[in-house]
This record gives C-alpha cells, structure tokens and sequence, in this order.
C-alpha cells in the first residue's frame, strides 16, 4: 500500500490557493468541505479517525468523533445503518477502504440503498456515499484487486462515480454528498500520487457530464478510472503515426453522459473503450452495445474494448502485470480500427 | 377514563384494527383483488401493539416481511395502507412497495424490508442519526425468530451497544420460520439471551399479553432515550396460520396439538375480558370498537377499490431522487 | 407464489418413463438422481426437507437430513460453509431460494467460491451449486423479483446456468452438480409449471452447449431463461409476416458458445437478445458487444436489446407487467432489424 | 525426551520457526523481493502453535490476512510458503495467492482469507464435511478480535452449536485492529463471552503460553471429536509491529507505554527459559534448534530465489477446474 502519499494537515477551499494537491488529498478535501458546510454530513468506517490512506486524516479532530467515526468490521451491518441515517436526515459518506469489502456489504448497498427510495413510493430519499478505493496492478491479489463499477451497474438505483484526477475526485465527491440519491464512488489507487493544481474557488463536477480529455477527429477513446492517463499516452503515440484521437472520460458511469459519447462517435466512426475492469458484461460492454445500437450506420468499425481479461488476480507481479489495459493495447485498439 | 385506562382502549383498538385488516386482506388476495404473498400478523397482535404503542409519534421503527401490523400499530392510517396491498397509486408507497414493504414516514415508520433482518441495521442508523442530530428519539426494529441467526443483527446488537444507541430491538418469536422451528434453527432457548454477548439487557414477555410487552418495551425505550442503549425485548407468540397467504405448504410440519394450545391462547378475546373485567370498557364499548373498527376497514377497503392504479408513465419515478432519464426505456 | 405445481412423490429416470414432468419437479428429480449417484452430493438451505417450492420434496425422507439439511436464516454462513464442503470432498447443492438472497451471501460466493480454486493454485476444486429462484411479473415487488445473473456474470470464476425448459433443468443441473467448478442455477418462476415429456434414460446438458430452438434464415433471437418461449412465440408471429428467426437459447451463461451464435449471426446478419434482466451491463449488452466486435462486417443490422428496463420492480402489477420482454417487443425488434 | 517433551520441544521449533521465517520476510519485503503487503504473526507464535499443535495432521484450518505462522504452525513447509511470498512458480499455490492467501492443503491447511471473517464459515463447512463423510477430523479456523464483530462469525457459530460441527473457533485477540483497539469496536471485554449467546463453551487463555493455549485448544479439539460440539478459544496475545509491513500508519494510534509492556512478554525467550530451567533442553539444544531452524529458513530463502515466475500462459490456470477458454483473452 503506497503511504508516502499521505498527508494529514487540512486544506480548504481557501487555503490551497496554488498548491499541487494529490489525488488523496483531493478526496480528503472534498470531504473536509462537505462537513464544514452541513452538519448532517457524517463519515464512517473502519479505521476513519486515524485516517488509514490519507482520505480523512484530521477530520475526527476537527469535526468530532460523532461525526467521524470509526466503525468495528462489519460492514454489512455499518452500510446498512448509512441508510437509516439518510433517511432521517444525515448525509452519510461511508469509506468501505477496499472495493472488495463492498461484497460482504452487498445485500445492505442494493437491498436497501439502492431500493428503498423506489419502494416506499418517493418517501424516502437515501443521500449515502460509499467510497472504496480499487487496488490493482500492486500485488495485492485477488481478495484486494477488484474493480467492480459494473457488478454495481446493473442495479437499478445507484449511481457510480470513478474518478480520473483530483479535480474530478474533488469535484465529484462533493456533487454525490450533495446528490439525494445513493452514490458509489470507487477511487482508482494507482491514481492516489497524481497531483493537480485546484481551483482557488469551490467548484463541484455534475454527475452524468464527461469530460472531454483530448480533443480528436479519427477514434474516440472512451477511457475508465485509471485507463484515462493510459489512454491519453496511447493518444499521445497514435497522434505521432498521424492518427488523431479523442479521449472522452465519462467521469460518471450512472448516469452516464451519452449525448457526448455519440457526438464524438459520430464524427470519429470509431471507437475503443478502455476499462480496467474484467471484460464480461463490463461497462465496456455496455458502451460498445448502446453506441452500436445508436449509430450503426454511422460506425466505420466495430467497437474494440480494450479490458481486463475474466480472471481473478493473481498474487505474482510478473503475471499480474500483463491484465489490465496500458497504452500499448489502447494504442493497438485504436489502430485497429482504422486499419 | 383515566389516561392509563385510554391507553388501554387504544391498545385494545388497534389490536382490534390489526385483527380485522389482516382477516380483510386475507378475503381480498383470496379474490384476487390483492396481489403477491400475504404475511399477516394474526394472533401476533398484542405483541405488536404492546412494542408500537411503547413508542412516540415521532420515534422511529423498521420491520419485515410480516408488515402489515407494525406501521397500524405505529398509528399509520389503514386506507393509504389497504391502497397499497392492492397496488393503488393512492397507496402509501404509491403501489410500489406491496406487502412486504409498507412504508409510513409520517408516522416514522421507515420501512419494511423484505429481506429478513436487512432493515435492523437500517434501525440502527436512525437510531445514530437521532444521537448525532440530537433529537432523544427512539427507533424500534422488529424481528423474527429466525431472522436472529443472520449476521446483519449480530453487527447491529455489537455498534449499537458500543455507541449505546437508543434502538430497541425486538424479537417477534412466533416460534416458526417457515416450516422451521426455532429449536432447529437456534442455538439458545431464549433470544433474548443473545443480550449476554453485548453487555446490554435481553427480557422475554409474554407475547399474547400487550400490558406485559408494553411495560417491557417502554421500559426499553426510556432506558434508550436516557441514552444508556439498547434492550433486546424477545415476546413468545405463535403464528397460527401458515407463513403466508397464497403460500401453502406440500407438507405437514408442525402438529396440530402446538396450534391449538395456541388457540386458546388468542389476545383478542383474553383482552376484552380483562377490561371489561377491570371495569375499564363496558361490553358495550368493546363491541362499539369493534363496529367502528369494521366501518375503518371497510372505508379502507372502498378508499383502496376506487382509487387508481399508477400510470404508467410513473413508472421511473422515485427510482431516483435527481433523476436520470434512460436512454431507451423500454426496447 | 404458485403452488398447485409442487409434487412430492418420488421419480427416478427410472420410472419417469413417459410421464410430463413440469420444471419444478424436474429440478426435483435432478437432485434426486445426483443425491442417488454419490454419496458425497449434499442439499442444504432453508426449508429444503418440506420442500417448499417443491424442488426437494420427499429428499428428506430418502436421504436423511445430515444429506439433506434445513439451515438457519443465515446465507452468508452456509454459503461459506458450502465452500469449506466442496473443498473437502462433497458436491453440495444449495437452494437459496429466491434470487436476491444470493446478495446476502454475496461475499461467500465471489470472495470464496469463485476465487478460492484460483488464489490457492489449483489446490482446491470447489463443486457447489448454489440454485436461486428468479421471481418475477407477479406482484413480488422490487425485494423478490431480481433476474441477477449478469451480476454474478461480472464475478470470473462462477459458471452460471438459466435453464429454459423441464429438459435443460434437469441436464443442466445435473451437470452442474458434477462439475468441479461453483455454479450458479438460476431458476426462472415462470416457467415451474412448463411440464415436458423427459428421455427415459438418464441425460445430462452439458455446459457451454446453446440449443438451437428454431431456425431461421432472417435474424437470429438469443433469448434467456423464461424470455426463450416468449422468442418462439415472436418467431412464430413473425413466420406469419414471412420472417423466417432463428431462435438460441445459450443454457449456460457463463461458459457461453459463442460458436453457435457466431454461426447463427454469420448467416442471418441480424441479432435481437430477449432478455429479462434489466438493461445496463447485462448479459444482452455482452452479447450484442462481442457479436459486434466479432462479426460487424457481416451485421446488417445493429443488435437490439429487449430488455427490462433499468429500474426497480413495481409492486403493482399494471406497473409491472410492462415492464418484461414479451413476444411483441421482441418481434418488433425482429422487425426493426430488417426494415 | 518423553512424549510430552518432544511435544514441547517441537512447539519451541516451530515457534522459532514462525519467528525467523516472519523476521526474514519482513527484511524481504523492504528489499523489494516480496511484493505487496505483509501481516505477521511476530510476538503471537506462542498462540499460533499452541493452538495448530492440538490438531492432528488431518485436521483442517482455515485462518486470516495474518496468514504466514498458521500453516507453518500447522506443519507446512517453508520453502514453498516463501516461494510463494515471492510469487513464485513454485510457490504452495503457484504465486497467485500471496501472503494473505496461504493454504497449503497437504497438512489441512484450507486457506486464509483476506476478506475478514469469511473464511470461518468455510471452516463450519469442513467441519460439517467431516461429519457428512463420517470421519473424525475437527478443522480449527483462526480470527481476529476485529474479525468477531463481522456477522459471519455469528452465522457460523449458531450453526456450528446446532449441528454439534466439529469446529473450534479461535480468536486470536492481539489487541488491535490497525487502528482500533478492541475496546473501541467491541462490545464485551472477553470475546469468550460471545459464546454464551450460542450455548457452548468459551474460554479465555494467556496466548503467550503456548502450553495454556496447547491445553485449552486441545480441550476444545477432543470435545468437537467427541461429537459435542464447538468451542469458542480466546488467547489474549498483542501486536507489537504495525498492522502490516509496508503499510506506515498516518498518525499515532496507542501509546509506547502498552507496547512496551508487551514486549515484556515476548513468548519465545520466556518459553526457551521455561524449557530449560525444566530440563526439558539444554541451552546447547535451545541453540541448536535456533541454528537448525536459521539453516531451514535460508534454504527456503534460496529455494524462493532460485524459483521461477509463473509463465504468463498459465495465467488462467485453476481459475476453472474445466476450463473455459476465453474467446479474446487480452483485447
Ligand atoms: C435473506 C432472506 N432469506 C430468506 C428469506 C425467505 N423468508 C421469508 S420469511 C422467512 C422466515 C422468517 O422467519 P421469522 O424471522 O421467524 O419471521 P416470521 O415469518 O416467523 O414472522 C424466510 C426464510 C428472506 N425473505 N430473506
Ligand atoms: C471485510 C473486510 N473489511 C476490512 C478489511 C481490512 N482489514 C484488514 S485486517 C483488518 C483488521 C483486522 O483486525 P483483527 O481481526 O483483530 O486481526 P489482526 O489484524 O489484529 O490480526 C482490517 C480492518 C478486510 N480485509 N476485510
Ligand atoms: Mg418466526
Ligand atoms: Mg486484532
């Protein structure tokens, strides 16, 4: 687990004037904001007053421990008690640390957060975050390497959020404390050291806007989480064999910005779709089947997912390595297409 | 009357409510005229009643499948409640809940859940939720005798006594799940005994006896709302019937002899011989309570037949708060 | 739940010889014959020796209860304790019942059954079938009525089964029930009174096999679980209009013949996937996904979706009822991929 | 040497043996050599075997992300663990289960499990297999004093109690969770008393004496045998060392004064002492096996090394035991 990353003293919004935040400390930030600026903005989860990875570092000290609290292991049990707690009027963020640990979690985040607004006829509105960062690529095997956006994509009811910088993870995190309806929000490790200059002011990103990362004209390159950067070096590459790509982040996977992935489509032709989940009905998948469904005709190739294979994680770096998605088979992806 | 003796007509009044509701509902999904499975809280009454009338208006409850009884007891109105076993729009959940998932926010009752013991860690959460807003009240979350065995209730009975949150737990041991029987199913004689492995009190009552349970259950719900933490209350009662309506069952599994000792033992009529026996109603006002529970429910079963169906363009409302429009609804 | 289908009495391949079974009992006596074969096939869950639904009945009574077990209300811990089962030497099925109970146990079967023979090396095999109802179109509401294969279709390491007729449930499971990999069954409601005439000798439906369950020269249906009779109805509405559908039902999911439908597509050019799951990330959109990327020069026509759409089941049954792929949407979209 | 003092003799080694094997990984694992994160059992060897030695060879163990001592303590070879904390080929499960995921099912030894508590319902499971097949093996299954607030533990242990499941729960209360001390998450002192909520017995032991743990487990081992059922073992034992190597935690968390304390427990010098002041060893033999087990952990070491890989074709390899083979595997 990278630690050197972590960093404890507070920024707000008025005080980072300038600096290069990571990606963390974004997160950490965004979180700090929303509880300075609502007092029913609560956070809970294990280990949350030390602030294992850096995303709560001086919170418990600054805002107590009622509204920072540390929850024993039971996250079946704490999840669910995050929707009692937003259907009465808190607005619960609740770091789940590992996405894998959202499984034990499972029947409490769709059963419950995901239904009750539904179900009880509009009663209830479930204002909940649950935040999981994805491990991969880092030798933590198959009981820490998830990436599980899309097993969460075919519940009704839940929105998901994944994203690619510390803007985003700023921007987003704060729109989904402050959205009525239950937001995951899965947080890419290999992304915790990326560090961006922040916005002096507040500022939130829109669940359901992508952002359009590199403009380009010959394959759009719909890019995941932390295949973004992936696919912006595999532009950069493609770029010098003359091929102009575009890289589109949806930034949100529920909702999902449609209307900018077909317009881009709909200049390009073509397009690849970079996600460093595992491949069967991912949101590869279902990208490339709701695009080809739209714009058939307008497609000069198929689309190409570029993705995980369906495999568990193994624990060996050298056999890990090869998985996920990287410039090179973006890259390739792309070409293939225009070829 | 005194304000113990009103008390006691009110218990009597919405156990009464229960009785007839679940009997009507009964009759309805036998004619069709409400869909899905039917959980009725027959004969389990008093322990209802006892548990809900222990709470404030603004206190809190959650529940389960065997649904209907928990938001009458809480004080929810049976109309918008008859509406929704059949599916009306006028429904309390507008139609989208059923049976199994009644919902009253406006009497703080925040759900039924379908999926056994997945609303007490919901319970707990507004229970945490009153701490952190600083509101002293309560939440209640009933429970089966078998739902005691799932994990969800262990991790709950753990947070809320290390937070000591004013929730009060409450097992509804009608001695069956399904077909199966608790001494199957349950490694202690008594639920409540499960208490001992949290450090806070478990008390069993008698379940038929809505004086016992209340006093137990307030109790419970003051020593929560002095902010000390949660009381395990597990009440012995029977279910009579089978599971559900609209569920029979390919074989026998209990003997007759169990359900009839159980027979005998009906809160209903034991509970109007007392007051009446107490001096407290008169046999006239029993049997006034019963004709104007009777016209509640027929009134409630008129509000339910002549109300609508939702529309079908309502079909994606409330799935979402801020609403995402799907790209293609329906192909 | 209907109930006039549950049979008790005992059928072996023996004396079934010629008699209409329906879905149910075919179920039933599938789990009989396996129970009968090896000693170390085991069922547990809730309510199996009374055999609600009517998938068990009578097993008790032949097989004791240490084989076949009633459990308490606890799927987490004996979907777990399944996994210790089937790597010590039994092959235990266990009915979960209804199919969003899995979500209960939804750590028990990725983090352990689907992971464990691949984490340990090859140490450990993992023979468990777990069977889940799929409740749906008859006023269950949004807690009973979930179709969530494509969930589990996310997780590598399941198989997973959606048998369509009293044949393929009892060839199926009893394949599933001999193979060394955890498999997931799930059982489409709507079809446990479908009866059938089954072979008199013992079958078994392997795995990865689709079934051709019409041809047709014009466009080729896939169709899930119950949405399979729903596409031969389609079909046969369309063969009035001189639309000739090939209809497939792919039986297993997880491992899927492509093959079979790669053929069917390469010569009809067109693809429509029935399936009543809802919509995002479903076994429908990794289908129509790969088919593309598989076959887009040969496509006539961009694969069409008939799908649930992407919400919570209704309880009320005019809301709900519109919601499930039907012979006229999926004859439309048969249509719509000719004109 | 008597029976007993070859018993006691090999629970020293084996002590040492988690305790040089923990040491050198720990060195490894900052060299880079050893990828990933590492959770030790350093300071808790005592407890590890003295609870794996009450089991016979053929009895089954599941355990936790602590996963290194158990199966050493269980009797596995070093070579192929270290091989495997590298991610070698050659590694007890080919590289692809690493430090938190050890098993080594030659000696019983069913997995450890990252994901806390899930791996004890798979130790219910084995248990219950050994009934089924009518053998008289008992699987142990090791967690955390976190780990016992997860419902999975709940769920198993009822089921264990009804059933009599040849299990012994074993709870290796170290004081902490990362961060949280157990008093913090945990709503009863003794985590033993959790048992009384399912009817068998709980035990509390010093897990710095291996010979109490030895004692206690073994009792709890002969009951489950002798068909009676679980037993619920608690050794109170202490993490001296972060949560896990690699794993720097932000910002102080307990004070020096209680690690120090512990320190003064260290369960190897004492127990060394022990066994020599008895004259069960000679300080000559104390070295000797210290050198021995120095000799054994450096040629896992070089074993490890000189191992290879895994080869990138063997990636899908035991992900499906029939395999399916998928159609475009690295797109
Ligand atoms: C997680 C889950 N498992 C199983 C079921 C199916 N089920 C519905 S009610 C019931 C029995 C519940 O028994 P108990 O808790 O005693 O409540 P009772 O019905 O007796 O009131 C079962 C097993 C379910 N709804 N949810
Ligand atoms: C379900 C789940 N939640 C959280 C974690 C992260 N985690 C790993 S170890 C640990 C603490 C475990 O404490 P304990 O059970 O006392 O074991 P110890 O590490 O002290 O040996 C936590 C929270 C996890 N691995 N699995
Ligand atoms: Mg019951
Ligand atoms: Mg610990």
């Amino acid at each position: 687990m990278a630690t050197t990353l972590t960093e404890t003293a507070h920024t707000s919004a008025t005080d980072r004037k300038g600096r290069r935040l990571t990606y963390l400390r974004a997160i950490r930030d965004a979180q700090s904001e929303e509880l300075s600026n609502d007092p029913n903005v609560v956070m809970l989860g294990e280990d949350v007053e030390t602030g294992m990875f850096g995303t709560s570092g001086g919170l418990r000290d600054e805002f107590g421990p009622v509204r920072v609290r540390d929850t024993p292991i039971s996250e079946l049990g704490f999840c669910g008690a995050a929707v009692g707690m937003a259907m009465t009027g808190l607005r619960p963020i609740v770091d789940l640390t590992i996405a894998t640990f959202t499984y034990v979690a499972f029947d409490a985040i769709v059963s419950q957060a995901a239904k009750s607004g539904y179900m009880f006829g509009a009663q209830a509105k479930v204002p909940v975050v649950y935040r999981a960062a994805m491990f991969y690529g880092g030798g933590d095997a198959a009981h820490h390497s998830d990436r599980p956006y899309a097993t969460f994509m075919t519940v009704p009811g839940l929105k998901i959020i994944v994203p690619s910088s510390p803007y985003d993870a700023m921007g987003l995190l704060k729109s989904a404390v402050r959205d009525d309806d239950p937001v995951l929000c899965f947080e890419d490790k290999n992304l915790w050291g990326v560090r961006e200059t922040l916005p002096d002011e507040e500022f939130f990103v829109p669940l359901g806007q992508a952002a359009i990362k590199r403009e380009g004209s010959d394959v759009t390159i719909v890019a995941i989480a932390g295949a973004v950067r992936l696919a912006l070096q595999a532009a950069e590459k493609l770029n010098g064999e003359g091929i102009s790509a575009e890289v589109i982040d949806p930034r949100s996977l529920v909702p999902l910005d449609w209307p900018t992935i077909f317009e881009s489509v709909a200049k390009t032709g073509r397009l690849v779709i970079a996600d460093p989940a595992s491949r069967t009905c991912s949101a590869a998948s279902e990208i490339a089947a709701t695009v080809t469904e739209e714009l058939f005709g307008q497609l000069k190739h198929a689309p190409v997912r570029v993705t995980t294979p369906d495999v568990q994680i193994p624990f060996s770096p050298p056999l890990e390595r090869t998985l996920y998605p990287d410039p090179t088979r973006i890259a390739e992806a792309a070409r293939r297409t225009i070829r | 009357m005194t304000q113990d003796d009103e008390l006691l007509t009110e218990m009597y009044r919405r156990m009464y409510l229960i009785r007839v509701f679940e009997e009507r509902a009964i009759e309805l999904q036998r004619k069709g005229e409400i869909p899905g499975a039917l959980h009725t809280s027959l004969n389990q009454e008093a322990t209802v009643v006892g548990a809900t009338l222990a709470l404030r208006h603004d206190d809190y409850m959650t529940g389960n499948h065997r649904s209907h009884g928990h938001p009458i007891g809480k004080g929810a109105k049976v109309d918008r409640l008859m509406a929704e076993l059949m599916g009306k729009r006028t429904g309390v959940c507008q139609g989208r809940g059923g049976s199994m998932h009644l919902a009253d926010f406006s009497v703080g009752s925040l759900g039924e859940s379908g999926i056994i013991a997945s609303g007490v860690p919901v319970a707990l959460g507004a229970g945490i939720s009153a701490q952190v807003r600083g509101t002293d009240q309560v939440c209640l979350t009933f429970f089966g005798d078998g739902a005691s065995n799932a994990g969800a209730i262990h991790e709950s009975m753990n947070m809320a006594a290390i937070w000591k949150v004013p929730v009060v737990f409450f097992c509804e041991n009608n001695q069956w799940a399904v077909t199966t029987p608790i001494a199957k199913s349950t490694s202690v004689v008594d639920i409540a005994q499960r208490a001992s492995a949290y450090g806070f009190p478990g008390v069993v009552v008698d379940g038929q006896d809505p004086v016992e349970v209340f006093t137990a259950t307030t109790e419970a719900v003051e020593r929560a709302r002095r902010g000390e933490g949660p009381t395990l209350v597990e009440a012995k009662t029977y279910r009579i019937l089978e599971h559900a309506e609209g569920l029979p069952i390919p074989s026998k599994y209990r003997e007759e002899a169990e359900i009839d000792v159980w027979r005998l033992r009906d809160p209903l009529p034991a509970f109007a011989k007392r007051l009446t026996g107490e001096g407290i109603l008169t046999e006239e006002q029993v049997t006034e309570i019963a004709r104007e529970v009777v016209l509640e429910v027929d009134a409630a079963i008129d509000f339910a037949r002549s109300s609508e169906f939702p529309s079908a363009d309502s079909i994606f409302d409330g799935l979402y708060s801020n609403p995402i429009i799907p790209l293609a609804r329906l192909r």
